[in-house]
């Protein structure tokens, strides 16, 4: 999209507008709401949807679940404003418009579903549409990629996410999420509260990108801006946040929880932001800084106290609003300039005020600055580290760290471009139309107007947050920028003087961090040699088991038989067998032999006219069985097919070459008897004990008075069993109109 | 009785595995006509074998004198019969285009479904 | 021979299936065979002729006398260990012109031991026979005529 | 006295059956092992069939017996003249009588069937 | 039954099913492709036979009616393979057996 | 009431001869659209009988059981005979543009209904050796059609596959001869109590013969070779109602008697099932992973998810056997689809072959809508028909303590939705290597609508299932328990016992 | 297959056989033979018609396409199963009708279980014919 702003500035009509009106609608009900959810009340509605699973369409409406709905509505609305402008024009607008809004609206069931798979399903479909999104310049490998990528790691934590849900279904008996809040700390004694914990934390960590699976967020950002905007910035990242966020009555206080939360919140907040500081892509910055965020909540959701607790429900709204109008900022830079490169970008300030002064302002709430929101945000992190009863020295640290390394990204990407430097050649930056500033105006401004009133935040928001989180008010701590002389205070002017060194240094403290990050495995590049190895793997595998070779296929399937028969007769034991050769003949003997005779020689002749005779032996010996034992239908009906078969085969013959030798082969011998071996043993055991002939006995007594028949095989096929014969008929049918299609199918239709 | 033809059976169904898993298609055939045999009588023989009494009921009585051989199976192995011949007939025909069409008679050198290796 | 005694045949041939001889039978058998040979119709040549019963069983006599006679010679050639048979092909011009009585001729000549018609050349002029016992050809020959194919043609062409 | 009869009409059945069998193994050449079968094994047949006619002596078996026999006597040439004539037409080779010895013989034809029309196995 | 029919019967069998055997053996040695065919004829005619014996032997005339069918249908396959045996050479000539 | 049994399986007879009587006209193919509609009435008015009035039985030819040969529909049989109706009709619609004249010269449009009157008779059969039959039946046609058309690979294809199912069929058959001769009936209700009696250590070991014979019908690990080798070849109505319906068939004869009759040593028998499954999930899911052509993925996907449908089985607890059911018809659905889409990709795209086409998505985008559909619900995603399978099954499993199969369950989830972004990627969004854009207008009027209805209808079924699965989990619930405790099964074909 | 033996000797057989098929076919309900017996024994008639004088003339001597009367032959069976319906018996459920019966003998029997009888004589000999034919012209 580089090269200066779209020129048509009018967007894309009504597919451009109707979204942005039905987002800001929506933010407006939401909003209407607040009044409510200030009154410390809660909104719940429940549909019936799968009563059988006790699966409902339940909402909840209280303080967490407000804020992020106006947050993801709010922003939702600016982005797609934005958006419009953008992306003016582009063909494929309208499909953009119908996922970011598909995602807005699926987010927003996310944080007000009441019910584990009523969320899943919202949380699935997040995942759906950001996959969509993030692959929206589809032609580019480079966005296939990295949309595959962030959909499989979010799509396994979803997995994981989703068998947690279910177990904690299972262990709470409900799928209701008050309902297991409601059942207090039941959750927290039950024995499956671990797996339980580590499933849903798998899953709300790939989602949220935090350490270890941060990798795909980055790559993510191969989105147009206004998705990652929304998206990395204010929403879908924090999904994972607002799952820990609502879990946290029901689940948090135990040691793991605390220790997990803390550790993996403190490790990513310092480690992202470093990785960010070390960007020279301002998107790439931001998305880091994004990453630090996440962890920082983490962290916070890792204790208990009020502190943490309003710590938490500010910086997540400071956080979503200066993030944002960064994000869109950069886009403006982006359009305006063509690149996105700190050190190719310079003196725009005066070119593009409006938009300077929105960065300008996002960029000091997020530095923390008063009298910005973000200050009062900080101040409440240091005042919540400190109040963590275990470590507060680490927690504090890793505050301070990363919040320093935060002050010196918001240099780098909200004051540099403007004010340092001046325009490179060759870029002839405007600034941006009204639709695009307006968002991260509004967007940043409002961090400070909440900075300047914060009561407007606590009473609206805040403490109904803080109740959700921990279920008392008095829990929720004031927001005032002026807290007095205080520990937090001197946290803060020491973040000050770290970050500002930071910012001045920050091109040699790149330098270090690039040959810093050298040593630490990149799971990006992990990222292709795994899905390198699934393939080589999957192929490695198919082709052992699927070869394309006939002779393995059927020697798999016969050397299941045997084994399966085999091995089942060791578990079970020998059945009872029991032999009677009084009534045997010579005759039976003997046409048994001439039988086995037959067999035998199909089987080591290589000429194909013995092979035939000897079938035909075999044939004859069987008719001469069925003749013995009193079958003249069967014998009959055998001798017939037997010289069809023989003539079939003779007319087939003309056109086949003959056989080659055949070289023995013992694994084949060895598979063949034992297979032979099963089935007669089977057999054996079989007749080893007498039949029940009631079957029998009715053909024999009702063939004549009622079927009017004398010969009762005869009977049985035509009426006792007729639709088995019908059946059979049908495959003769069948079997000579496939063969007849099959020897015509290479000439012209079938002709006389 | 039974013993013995259970006996028999088992070498006929031998005799067809290891043909049909000669890689051969007519040695295939073979075996498929040995095998299906094996299978009819298989269930002939569950049946239990009668000596010289076939199911038949003689001018003027309501139902078999003495007592004769088991109808049942007889009309299975007959269904069945007919059925093996319908499959056999179409793979022999299938036997017949494969090599009109793909010149060979031994399916491990068929490759043009699953080909050697699989295109990038 | 033509179609009406074919068809009688069939008839009789019908009521011999069914094993009960009665006028019902013949006539379902004469129906039955009747649509049979419609049905190879185009087989059915126009040549008709008028049978001597008594040359018939004159034929059927001889031809089991010789079927006896003959039998027993190759069954001493096949259990002596010494072979004595001078088997030898010998081609025996044809005078029997109809289908039919090529047919019984050769048939005969193959079901009598110590020969076997192998085949009857295109033009359907001599008959090629296989003899055990080809001592003399000529003799053979001579014998064949005068013995299986007159009866034949007596039986079937009444010369 | 019908089973008498029929008894030794059985064995005489048998009898040519056998004999049948044996010219099959025994004679030197294709042609001269058809004599054999082809007929004997028919004889064979028409004995025995006599024999249910004897036996039974009723009319529909009698009709049957008899119509077995006389399909025998239309098929059986007609599938030995098909043989034989393919034997002529593909050049089996076929063995002269000149006095030699059968054991030499047999020798001799062992080599001389393993012209074309062999399995070499 | 008569002791002498059971026996001549038994006698009867015997050799048929010592036919069978040794027809089975030329079937083995060929050596020519018509070799095999004839044997299997032979066989064929031998079922009849044993249909015949088999209709004594039980009283039953039901086995007289595979041999009707046998006898009436089996020279089929014989015509088919001495078919099969010339066209063979037809078809190639310089391949007269058959494999 | 026997009549309503006996219709969904002589209506595709009547079809058949008709549409074979006029396989040199165009009115072959619409004899064949009208007889699969009446199917599905008559299927429709089956299923509501059935779910009025519980389990019904028919004697055929009067004959009472077990001698005679019964006609059954639970609700299972039932809902499979609907839904092969409802594949059947949206099959017959598409083979108006998918299949040409030679084609139906040959016979296809009669062959295609034989093998839908198979696989009906083998749904509502309540005797085993016409169960058997049923199988030849379907076996059979499914033959011709296979090879149908005679290139080269659908030849090479059919050769394998004939080989195998040949097998398979020869083992049924010789179990059923063993069954037989153990128990003396045949009738499926009467063998249920009739097992009893019998050598129970035989009764195990003639089991296994119906595992593996059943096993190789429902392309099961390791016994699923002929399935990838053929699958890919023939028409793509073709292979579409394969894949709905064929597979489907074994897993039903595996769920029916081994709920109904092989249930006397379930420790044994359903462990060794519950391996299978597991195996043939990650199998069939790597096999797909390595291929790079729509329909062979496709292919080995079948596999993998009869691994679902199995386990379902396996565990045997009720909820499982929901799962299985729900599963199975989910599935039917959506895999004919998405060869029914994949044969629309073929015409428009020019192949199949992932590296040979592309650019649907730009050019195509009602074609990509109607396969993110199928698509996503096979790969599990709700609120898609497949998330709620999965859900169910994955469920079952953990309530059970099966943490090992749960994780291959949802493992196996995560490589089918690695395997239909595949498609997706490749197919869809990268731009076709041609240089052409693929349009939906290139198809002839007619041939739009006849590919485009059947697979919308069918998208459409999914999202249904998907969005109200509630009806359709308290059908599966009640099956389940029919399958569970079979008294009303028998009590309906043999009468009250005793 | 130029054979005058062969040729003549099948004028006979291939009457005889379809004459003796129809035999089996009509007695089966009573004593062993029946529709596939017959079906078969038929066909084997018209193959060897077609092994001695070519298929051009077993065609023409069958006027009908044999894939039709075998199909015809499956209509059959199928209506003599649904004949029932008339009567409001199940599927395959046997009719009789008893020509000039008393109640000592029950007379010349017509069923719809020889009409199927009939259809599975048809459907055998169509099928095989349909197969024998294809081959020999293809092969
Ligand atoms: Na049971
Ligand atoms: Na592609």
């Amino acid at each position: 999209m580089a090269g200066g702003f779209p020129t048509d500035t009018r967007g894309n009509g009504l597919t451009g507008i109707v979204p942005v009106v039905f987002a800001a609608a929506l933010f407006a009900w939401f909003a209407s709401m607040v009044p409510t959810i200030a009154a410390t009340e809660i909104i719940r509605v429940s549909i019936p949807w799968i009563p059988s699973l006790g699966i409902e369409l339940a909402f909840l409406v209280d303080g967490l679940s407000l804020t992020f709905s106006l947050l993801i509505s709010g922003i939702g609305t600016l982005v797609l404003l934005y958006s419009n402008t953008y992306l003016a024009g582009h063909p494929q607008y309208a499909r953009f418009a119908l996922f970011l809004t598909a995602f807005m609206v699926s987010m927003l069931g996310l944080v007000l579903a009441d019910d584990l798979i009523l969320l899943f399903v919202f949380w699935e479909l997040t995942t759906l549409t950001s996959y969509m999104l993030i692959g929206f310049s589809h032609e580019a490998e480079k966005s296939r990629r990295n949309a595959l990528q962030a959909l499989f790691v979010t799509g396994a934590g979803g997995l994981a996410f989703l068998a947690g849900l279910i177990l904690l279904a299972a262990a709470s008996g409900t799928t209701s999420i008050s309902g297991i809040i409601a059942q207090g700390s039941a959750l927290k004694e039950h024995a499956m509260y671990l797996p339980i914990l580590i499933l849903l934390l798998a899953g709300t960590f790939t989602k949220s990108a935090q350490v270890p699976f941060h990798f795909w967020l980055p790559n993510a950002m191969a989105a147009p801006t206004p998705v990652s905007a929304f998206l990395h910035s204010a929403t879908m990242v924090k999904a994972g946040v607002y799952v820990m966020a609502r879990m946290h009555p029901a689940m948090s206080g135990t040691d793991v929880w605390l220790w997990t939360l803390t550790i993996l919140g403190a490790v990513t907040a310092v480690f992202a932001s470093l990785l960010a500081l070390r960007q020279t892509d301002l998107k790439q910055a931001l998305a880091y800084t994004t990453l630090m965020a996440l962890g920082t909540l983490t962290l916070f959701l890792g204790q208990e106290s009020g502190y943490a607790m309003t710590a938490f429900a500010t910086f997540l709204i400071v956080h979503s609003l200066y993030k944002a109008s960064l994000f869109l900022v950069v886009g403006c830079i982006d359009l305006s300039t063509g690149t996105r490169e700190t050190d190719q970008l310079g003196g725009l300030g005066r070119i593009m005020p409006i938009t300077a002064v929105a960065a300008a302002l996002a960029a000091l709430s997020m530095a923390g600055f008063p009298p910005f929101l973000g200050f009062i945000g900080k101040e409440l992190k240091y005042a919540g580290a400190i109040a963590v009863a275990s470590e507060p020295l680490f927690v504090a640290g890793a505050a301070l760290l990363s919040n320093a390394l935060m002050l010196a990204v918001a240099g780098v990407v909200a004051f540099r471009p403007f004010w340092q430097g001046s325009v490179p050649s060759g870029q002839s930056p405007r600034e941006a139309p009204w639709q695009m500033w307006a968002g991260p105006i509004i967007l940043a401004s409002l961090g400070a107007i909440f900075g300047i009133y914060p009561d407007l935040l606590q009473v609206a928001l805040i403490n109904p947050t803080v109740i959700s989180l921990t279920g008392e008010i008095g829990e929720a701590k004031e927001l005032k920028l002026w807290a007095g002389i205080n520990i937090p205070l001197f946290l803060s002017i020491a973040t000050f003087a770290l970050g500002l060194l930071f910012y001045w240094r920050h091109v040699q403290l790149r330098a270090l961090l690039e040959r810093g990050f050298q040593s630490i495995p990149n799971l990006d590049k992990g990222w292709d040699s795994f899905l390198d190895g699934l393939k080589g793997f999957a192929k490695w595998q198919t082709q052992l088991v699927q070869n394309g070779k006939l002779s393995s296929y059927l020697f798999g399937t016969f050397l299941t038989i045997a084994a399966g028969i085999l091995l089942t007769l060791v578990y079970t034991g020998m059945p009872m067998i029991a032999v009677d050769l009084s009534d045997v003949e010579w005759k039976h003997t003997s046409i048994a032999l001439l039988t086995i005779a037959g067999a035998l020689l199909a089987l080591v002749t290589n000429s194909r006219i013995a092979g035939i005779a000897a079938l035909g032996v075999v044939g004859i010996g069987i008719a001469m069985i069925f003749i013995v034992f009193s079958a003249p239908d069967v014998a009959i009906t055998q001798l017939l097919v037997e010289t069809l078969v023989v003539v079939l085969v003779a007319v087939v013959m003309l056109r086949l070459p003959s056989m080659p030798k055949a070289e023995f082969r013992l694994n084949h011998a060895v598979l063949s008897v034992a297979v032979g071996a099963s089935v007669s043993l089977i057999l054996i055991a079989v007749v080893s004990s007498p039949l029940d002939l009631r079957l029998t006995d009715y053909f024999e007594a009702t063939s004549w008075p009622e079927a009017y028949g004398r010969n009762i095989v005869n009977v049985i096929l035509v009426d006792f069993r007729a639709l088995d014969t019908f059946g059979e008929i049908a495959v003769v049918v069948i079997a000579a109109l496939s063969a007849y299609a099959l020897l015509r199918t290479t000439r012209k239709g079938d002709q006389k | 009785m039974e013993f013995l033809f259970a006996i028999t059976i088992g070498v006929l169904v031998a005799s067809a595995v290891y043909l049909m898993l000669s890689n051969h298609l007519l040695r295939f055939i073979f075996g498929l006509v040995l095998i299906s045999n094996a299978a009819n009588l298989t269930i002939f023989v569950s049946g239990r074998l009668t000596d010289g009494a076939p199911p038949l009921i003689p001018e003027g009585a309501d139902a078999p004198l003495v007592d004769v051989a088991n109808a049942l199976p007889q009309a299975l192995v007959l269904t069945a019969i007919v059925i093996g011949f319908g499959l056999f007939a179409f793979a022999i025909v299938l036997v017949f285009r494969a090599w009109t069409t793909l010149n060979s008679l031994t399916p491990d050198d068929m490759r043009l479904a699953e080909p050697e290796e699989a295109p990038k | 021979m033509n179609t009406f005694g074919l068809n009688i045949i069939l008839a009789i041939a019908w009521v011999a299936f069914t094993g009960s001889v009665s006028l019902v039978g013949l006539i379902t058998g004469f129906v039955i065979g009747y649509g049979a040979l419609w049905l190879i119709q185009p087989l059915i040549g126009t040549s008709t002729y008028f049978r001597r019963v008594t040359a018939w069983i004159k034929l059927v006599i001889m031809f089991h006398y010789e079927l006896i006679v003959s039998s027993f010679a190759v069954a001493m050639d096949v259990l002596t260990p010494k072979h004595r048979s001078r088997p030898a092909i010998i081609e025996v011009p044809l005078d029997v012109k109809t289908d039919t009585g090529i047919l019984l001729v050769t048939n005969l000549i193959s079901l009598t031991p110590g020969t076997l018609s192998l085949d009857v050349s295109e033009d359907r002029k001599t008959l090629l026979v296989h003899a055990m016992f080809a001592d003399d050809p000529d003799a053979l020959r001579k014998s064949l005529k005068d013995g299986m194919e007159r009866w034949v043609i007596d039986a079937v062409e009444g010369a | 006295m019908i089973e008498i009869i029929t008894g030794s009409l059985i064995i005489l059945g048998g009898f040519f059956a056998v004999i049948g069998a044996i010219g099959l193994v025994r004679l030197p050449d294709v042609l001269l092992r058809m004599h054999a079968s082809t007929k004997i094994g028919t004889l064979a047949c028409g004995v025995i069939m006599l024999c249910c006619a004897v036996f039974f002596g009723t009319s529909d078996i009698i009709i049957r017996a008899v119509a077995v026999v006389l399909f025998l006597l239309l098929t059986a040439p007609i599938g030995a003249h098909m043989i034989g004539r393919s034997v002529v037409s593909t050049g089996v080779p076929l063995w002269k009588n000149d006095g030699i010895e059968q054991s030499e013989l047999d020798a001799a034809l062992h080599q001389e069937h393993s012209a074309p029309g062999e399995p070499r196995t | 039954m008569d002791g002498f029919l059971e026996i001549s019967l038994e006698i009867g069998f015997m050799c048929i099913v010592f036919s069978v055997v040794l027809a089975f053996v030329r079937l083995i040695k060929g050596p020519s492709l018509q070799d095999r065919v004839v044997a299997l004829d032979f066989m064929t005619v031998a079922i009849v036979a044993f249909c015949g014996l088999a209709a004594i032997r039980y009283g039953t005339s039901a086995f007289l009616d595979v041999a009707l069918v046998l006898a009436l249908v089996g020279f089929l396959a014989t015509v088919a393979l001495a078919r099969f045996a010339e066209r063979n050479t037809e078809r190639s000539r310089e391949r007269t057996s058959d494999d | 009431m026997s009549w309503l049994l006996a219709l969904p399986v002589v209506i595709p007879f009547l079809t058949a001869v008709l549409a074979f009587q006029t396989r040199q006209s165009p009115l072959g193919r619409w004899i064949s659209v009208a007889g699969s509609s009446v199917l599905l009435i008559a299927s429709i008015a089956l299923m509501n009988t059935v779910l009025r009035e519980g389990v019904i039985a028919g004697q055929m030819g009067n004959w009472p059981a077990p001698f005679g040969i019964t006609l059954v529909a639970d609700l299972l049989s039932a809902v499979m005979v609907l839904i092969t109706a409802i594949v059947a009709v949206a099959v017959s619609i598409y083979a108006i543009a998918d299949v040409d004249e030679k084609m139906e010269r040959l016979g296809y449009h009669a062959l295609f209904n034989m093998l839908i009157a198979g696989v009906v008779g083998a749904f509502i059969t309540g005797d085993l050796f016409n169960l058997y039959v049923w199988f030849e039946v379907m076996l059979i046609a499914s033959f011709g059609l296979l090879v149908l058309g005679g290139r080269p690979e659908q030849i090479d294809g059919g050769v394998k596959y004939v080989a195998l199912n040949l097998v398979s069929t020869i083992m049924f058959l010789t179990g059923i001869g063993l069954l037989y001769g153990m128990t003396g009936t045949l009738n499926m209700a009467d063998l249920a109590s009739a097992v009893d009696g019998a050598d129970q250590r035989l009764l195990t070991i003639v089991a296994v013969l119906f595992m593996i014979a059943f096993g190789v019908k429902a392309a099961v690990f390791p016994l699923f070779f002929w399935l990838p080798a053929s699958y890919h070849t023939p028409a793509f109505s073709v292979s579409a109602v394969f894949a709905g319906l064929l597979t489907k068939v074994g897993v039903y004869a595996l769920l029916r008697m081994f709920t109904l009759v092989f249930d006397h040593d379930t420790a044994f028998t359903h462990t060794i099932l519950l391996w299978v499954a597991g195996l043939t999930m990650v199998v069939g899911v790597l096999g797909a992973a390595a291929q790079s052509d729509m329909r062979k993925i496709l292919s080995f996907h079948i596999v993998s998810q009869i691994g679902y449908m199995i386990l379902g089985l396996a565990l045997l607890t009720p909820l499982a056997i929901v799962g299985a059911v729900f599963y199975l018809v989910h599935h039917i659905v959506v895999k004919a689809n998405l060869f029914l889409i994949a044969g629309v990709a073929q015409r428009i795209a020019g192949g199949t072959e992932l590296s040979r086409i592309g650019g649907l998505y730009k050019s195509a985008p009602l074609l990509a809508v109607l396969f993110v559909v199928p698509a996503f619900s096979l790969a599990g995603f709700p609120p898609l028909s497949g998330f709620w399978a999965k859900f169910l099954l994955v469920k079952a499993a953990l309530d059970v303590q099966g943490w090992i199969i749960a994780g291959i369950a949802l493992a196996v989830g995560l490589l089918t939705i690695y395997s239909m972004t595949k498609i997706w990627a490749q197919a869809f969004w990268e731009p076709h290597p041609d240089g052409i854009e693929p349009k939906l207008s290139s198809l002839s009027s007619r041939d739009r609508a006849a590919m485009l209805i059947p697979i919308a209808g069918l998208a459409v079924l999914t999202v249904i299932i998907g969005v109200m699965p509630e009806p359709f989990v308290q059908f599966a619930e009640a099956s389940a328990a029919q399958l569970l405790d079979p008294t009303a099964y028998i009590t309906a074909v043999l009468g009250e016992q005793p | 297959m130029n054979s005058v033996i062969l040729r003549v000797g099948t004028r006979y057989l291939a009457g005889l056989l379809l004459v003796f098929s129809f035999y089996m076919m009509l007695r089966g309900h009573n004593e062993p033979g029946g529709g596939f017996i017959g079906g078969l024994t038929g066909a084997t008639g018209f193959v060897l018609y077609a092994i001695a004088c070519g298929t051009q003339d077993s065609r023409a001597a069958l006027r009908v396409m044999p894939q039709t009367i075998a199909i015809w032959g499956l209509g059959i069976a199928l209506a003599a199963g649904l004949f029932a319906a008339l009567f409001d018996d199940a599927l395959f459920t046997g009719q009789w009708l008893f020509i000039g019966a008393t109640e000592t003998d029950k007379g010349l029997p017509l069923s719809s279980v020889l009409v199927f009888d009939i259809g599975v004589y048809l459907v055998v000999f169509g099928s095989i014919l349909t197969l024998v034919f294809a081959m020999e012209e293809e092969i």
